[in-house]
């Protein structure tokens, strides 16, 4: 089995897509020729030929509408929005039209498109190529939203993502393309090569979406983390010795609550942490549901960890980030409430 | 740097403003009429630097004397001419019994495309019965020359139990995969993109359908009209791509959507794309222009835009009163006409019909009319008589029903 | 002082700025010589000359933008969105542009603008004439977000938007806009008329920003409501007998937090009610802000009384409105626990 | 429904190519260059379409012997010239310093415009200094025009703590309301509808001063393009829309953006605004067309659409490596030259330059750029030195900062 970064593992997936169904379409701003500016697609078009792969004008919405369209004609399209912070654009084809569309033709139309975009920070992209904004589209009803944090989860989770039937939103952790990334900014920056979580099958294969994976297994707290935030996570939990349970939810829209649930009770405390501003983000959302689900076993409020409420800034980008000294601060916190 | 004068004029803001406003005599002397048959037809796989003139122009061929004249006379046989007739009439007894339906409690909403029938009706016999509409609210004539059952569309006006969209969407927002009739979304513009999109799959396909899509003159100011154009143009997407210029958005005239500086036609000229200006009240032009454009790009040259340049009679839905923003009784003078009187006179003047059997396919398709609406009523009205129930809400939002939904269908109790 | 309806509280705001400021200009779809969809700004054209209130392209995109340029240039100027549903196209506009020029140009520009636009269920418009994507700008950092209950409200806090020096969204509950509203649907219509909270003064006054009204005192629970659910939230604690403190967010962002911890500390429960798609909802944000600020106080699961997590549907609206029944429900579950 | 008939070709799905690609030889024989001077120039108050061909053509000044030739020509004084001679110099040497200084480590990222720098010198001198621009990444030509300090320029890349934008901002995002230049969003599009909203502002104030937007070939697709043509046409804003078509958006050649069918010019006139196609790297063409339209817009003539007509010789950033999508060396082959040196050999042609001069200039403009370059240093670079302090990350996200920001202040512990 080789070992693929993150980018070779969505590359893969799209490989094997492309390869098995001649209804599954690549395209977006530089995905053709060029193989994106992450080289998400690289070989692609050389493989499969330019009317599958293909560049597209700089419009987020038309691209978005064309994804539409060609679902609702049949076709399985695989859109790239170039960074998720330029996805804001086509964000009414994609309320609005794609999360809908099913709904309101009473089930005889449907747009089983993908949306891939690298989101989140941590290379130094200021405030217009760091975002995560995860938490608007897991509140849009109709659209599936799912991020993985290692390449295994990646090929997988992607080629769930494109065989599903609804539309599904894929946001790709663009720190973690070439290497896990614990938020240790100042150590030497690590390649995937033998990490476990990089050996990915060449073929078909799937990750279920809307399920969880427990990636430590612990009884003092439990973490809730999804893409770079895992990572980060696990390496606080390494740095405080607090005995954490690490919950990568994957799939945020359906969310696994009863993987969550399970742990929460086990353990009486909940940690969440997200890369995204706090107020509004998804992590609010897990903490009402929470204490909702385990309200009674639950020793400390849900605490969570999470980029301040301003734009990503580029130059104090660490000081944005939450970091695993951020993380271990509130599992200390946690412990002692 | 090396600064303008400053004894300039000052800058001043303007504002466009339409010639007339209620009060005011209606009064379309101003506009400018082209004569019938006066502009020439390009082949289709002409340049489309060919049609230039014919987006500023507007292509007519029925005269004032019921005769079709000009290169673009589609020359259609009387039984097709009178099938587009008979949609016609059939199009607004609909409007007018549904109107009456909601004046009567039956539903929440209606929209009449009143002066407008010719626009759907010559444009659905245009195109093959296969290819994809991405229509507006206002198209209903797809439908119905389409002889999809009135009874249908009814139950979705009704949002009764035998509504196909099982009571979601608003009344007139109809979805038929099997007419071609893409999903009616409140959001305007946002088709017109995606049927581009579905164009774009069926040239991959190698397939022989097409796409038309219609967006109005106001909604070509959205950036999915822009997006469309775009991405049509760059991959010669085989789409048939309509502005139905009524002059009216709401209350806005046609000058707030940009009409003033420009037709709207021209905009297809900017960006490389064949384009037509069409008297849309004329059924004969509106069906040569269209037909001239689905063969096109049928035979992969591409997408057309169209310029259907007609007049919204009626006001723009149950809930508006145009006389708030404009001249009373200026749809009656209209100077292109009425779209079912210019295709009856022209029948007419041809020796193919006559004013007693019009008067009779009147009354015929009232009585169809009123046919399917006891047939449609029977299965219930709004918040009358049978519907789909509450638990069909929690359906289709994803194919599979997650567990988040099936707890709140639960916590609804039904 | 005379009683006003929501719509014409609404168009004495405007009326009253547009008089005192000559920086202050009005537009959107239909707003000119029409007055609105729905007649909010009725007269004002008449009154104060089409270049300071005029009809725009439908272009939500272009009317914020231009509304942004504007603002940087030194004007205040206030637009209509016709419908919330239709503010998607905007989003990029908003979300990129006017909530972050102050910050990305380090204080030179800013984007005093203020985006009204009618929100929420109630008058059988479907899924395109009756969302709440509230939760999505609250979710924005450097937009604030406003949603008046009543015409007292409306009036003060649209003009303390208005002199307001950052961008604010200015949600109007559209099921408001004649009559307050219980959520009996099936009861006859009540106009403003006399209610106390139709009493509006002529001229100018203000409602701060940022400050919540408890509007029912009440010892048992705190009920967390905005727009529409304030009256359904008070039906709702009438018809249960329960004694519950009704809380009027009035702005969601930045939210209330002292007025809402003190309640919740006398309380020790909470129910949270709002009518947009729950799962990502601002719902989530409070439970979460609440649990953190008053976990040691809490009886009971924070508990969220929403619209459910489908488009609205046109004739089923009043199974998916959480009406005074739901609410009932969840008080006496709350009570409960 | 008259069904068309089956016997055609299938539809087939066009994906448009550019010419040539890595590894094949660079040749723009197959580019049509018209000549310098033929084209007419039109009075300011021309109506839109007095500009048809100006919007097809190429509007050139400078001949193959660095002489000025036809009604376009500006007549400019040699100091003003040489100015534009100096600010073009100088932007490249800061540019070339500045993509230095990012590959020693001392910033994340930079941008060039090399190749392109009339379009922001000449623009800049043609607009009056209080006019305002809303630039793209590509037009730090404005601020050295506007002798705006190098040294301010470069705290910016470095994010250091003589940055105005706090180190908040990437690379080249500038942002200077004194120099007239609106600060930069990483997001492609959206400053241009701004530009027509700040240019109503002004219209409605009475005010003297227009505004400036600029766009790319690429980004020409995103709505925001038309929303800024729909809303300048409509209240006819006093405005100049510039779209500099430098061939690529980053991998992508400018057929993807639709400029196979046609000119971006184009997209102008079909909204029946004033279009001049500009060859972007003759400095005079671009000045005179810039001052054409800036003197219709400030005499209330409304919004005119320049293509700035040029090649992006670099990389589009130091991220990118365009040997990956293009031929290399394409960019010394380009038909239209450099902007430097044709407006240099033009000096020398009028006797007003030589190339000891031009050496010196060079020289002194190096000689400027590292004077910045230490000024601004010693304020720091990116991650060493001094910077902003940590504390002001929480500053500007509202006018006053609200309680929730205080607190997450208080938890970062600054
Ligand atoms: C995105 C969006 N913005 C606004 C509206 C509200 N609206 C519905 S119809 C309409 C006018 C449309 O006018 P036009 O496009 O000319 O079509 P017509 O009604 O004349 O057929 C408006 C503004 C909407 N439905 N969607
Ligand atoms: C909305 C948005 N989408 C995508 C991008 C990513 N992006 C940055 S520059 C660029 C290419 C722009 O090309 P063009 O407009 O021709 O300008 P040029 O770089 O040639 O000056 C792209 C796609 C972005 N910044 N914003
Ligand atoms: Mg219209
Ligand atoms: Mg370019």
């Amino acid at each position: 089995m080789p070992a693929m970064t993150m980018v070779q593992a969505i590359n893969s997936a799209l490989d094997v897509m492309l390869s098995e169904d001649p209804d599954v379409l690549v395209f977006g701003e530089d995905v053709g020729f060029f193989g994106g500016v992450f080289r998400c697609t690289q070989g692609l078009q050389g493989k499969y030929g330019k009317r599958r792969v293909f560049d597209t004008p700089i419009a987020e919405a038309g691209i978005v509408a064309t994804a539409v369209g060609m679902g609702a004609y049949g076709l399985r399209p695989v859109v790239e929005i170039q960074f998720a912070d330029y996805i804001y654009p086509a964000t009414d084809q994609l309320i609005s039209e794609a999360a809908r569309l099913r709904y309101r033709s009473g089930g005889e139309f449907t747009a089983p498109l993908t949306v891939r975009t690298p989101y989140g920070g941590g290379i130094f992209g200021g405030q217009t190529h760091s975002q995560s904004p995860e938490a608007i589209f897991a509140h849009v009803c109709g659209l599936k939203t799912v991020i993985p944090s290692n390449p295994y989860d990646a090929k997988g989770l992607l080629i769930s993502a494109i065989e599903d039937d609804d539309p599904v939103i894929f946001l790709e952790p663009k720190r973690l393309y070439h290497g896990p990334f614990d938020g240790h900014h100042d150590r030497p920056v690590r390649p995937w090569g033998d990490d476990p979580r990089a050996q990915v099958p060449d073929g078909h294969y799937r990750v279920p979406l809307g399920q969880a994976a427990v990636v430590r297994p612990g009884a003092d707290v439990t973490i809730l983390a999804y893409g770079t935030m895992v990572h980060v996570a696990l390496a606080a939990v390494e740095e405080s010795g607090i005995d954490a349970e690490v919950i990568d939810l994957r799939t945020i829209m359906p969310v696994d609550m009863e993987t969550i649930t399970a742990s929460v009770k086990k353990t009486g405390r909940c940690v969440v942490v997200h890369e995204a501003t706090r107020t509004g983000g998804f992590g609010g959302e897990l903490a009402a549901l929470v204490q909702e689900a385990c309200f009674y076993h639950l020793e400390a409020p849900v605490q969570r960890v999470t980029g301040w409420d301003t734009p990503y800034p580029h130059a104090l980008e660490w000081h944005y980030f939450p970091g695993p000294a951020r993380v271990a601060a509130s599992l200390a916190r946690v412990m002692e409430d | 740097m090396t600064d303008a004068p400053r004894n300039l004029p000052r800058l001043a803001l303007y504002i466009p403003e339409p010639a007339r406003r209620p009060g005011d005599a209606p009064d379309f002397s101003g506009l400018a009429i082209p004569e019938p048959g006066a502009l020439p037809r390009p082949d289709i796989d002409a340049p489309a630097e060919a049609t230039r003139e014919l987006a500023y122009g507007l292509i007519r061929v029925l005269d004032g004397d019921g005769r079709a004249v000009g290169p673009w006379d589609p020359r259609l046989d009387p039984q097709t001419l009178r099938r587009g007739l008979r949609a016609m009439v059939l199009t607004r007894a609909y409007d007018e019994r549904m109107v009456r339906a909601q004046r009567q409690g039956k539903t929440s909403f209606y929209m009449k495309c009143t002066g407008e029938e010719a626009v759907a009706v010559a444009q659905a016999l245009a195109l093959n019965r296969e290819d994809m509409c991405f229509p507006t609210y206002r198209q209903q004539g797809l439908l119905v020359a389409r002889d999809w059952p009135l009874a249908d569309m009814m139950c979705q006006v009704y949002s009764n139990a035998g509504d196909r969209l099982k009571g979601r969407q608003m009344p007139v927002f109809y979805s038929s995969k099997e007419a071609g009739f893409f999903s009616i979304s409140g959001n305007l513009g946002t088709q017109y993109s995606q049927a581009v999109g579905w164009a774009m799959a069926s040239a991959y396909k190698g397939d022989d359908r097409i796409a038309a899509a219609w967006v109005g003159d106001g909604a070509t100011a959205e950036g999915d009209f822009h997006h469309a154009l775009t991405f049509a143009s760059v991959y010669r997407a085989p789409v048939v791509l309509n502005v139905v210029n009524n002059q009216w958005a709401i209350s806005s005239f046609q000058g707030i959507a940009g009409g003033e500086a420009t037709t709207f036609a021209a905009r297809g000229l900017g960006f490389g794309m064949p384009a037509l200006r069409v008297d849309g009240n004329d059924f004969l032009a509106v069906y040569a222009a269209t037909r001239w454009a689905a063969d096109r790009a049928r035979t992969n040259g591409g997408p057309t835009l169209i310029e259907l340049f007609t007049y919204r009679a009626s006001a723009h839905s149950t809930s508006d009163d145009p006389s708030k923003y404009r001249p009373a009784g200026e749809e009656s003078l209209w100077p292109l006409g009425d779209p079912i009187d210019r295709l009856r006179d022209h029948l007419v003047a041809i020796g193919e019909w006559s004013a007693e059997r019009h008067a009779a396919l009147e009354e015929e398709m009232r009585e169809e009319v009123r046919r399917a609406g006891q047939e449609a009523e029977a299965l219930g009205t709004l918040g009358t008589g049978p519907a789909h129930s509450p638990a069909t809400m929690f359906d289709d939002v994803f194919k599979e029903m997650p567990w988040h939904l099936r707890r709140q269908r639960q916590e609804l109790g039904v």
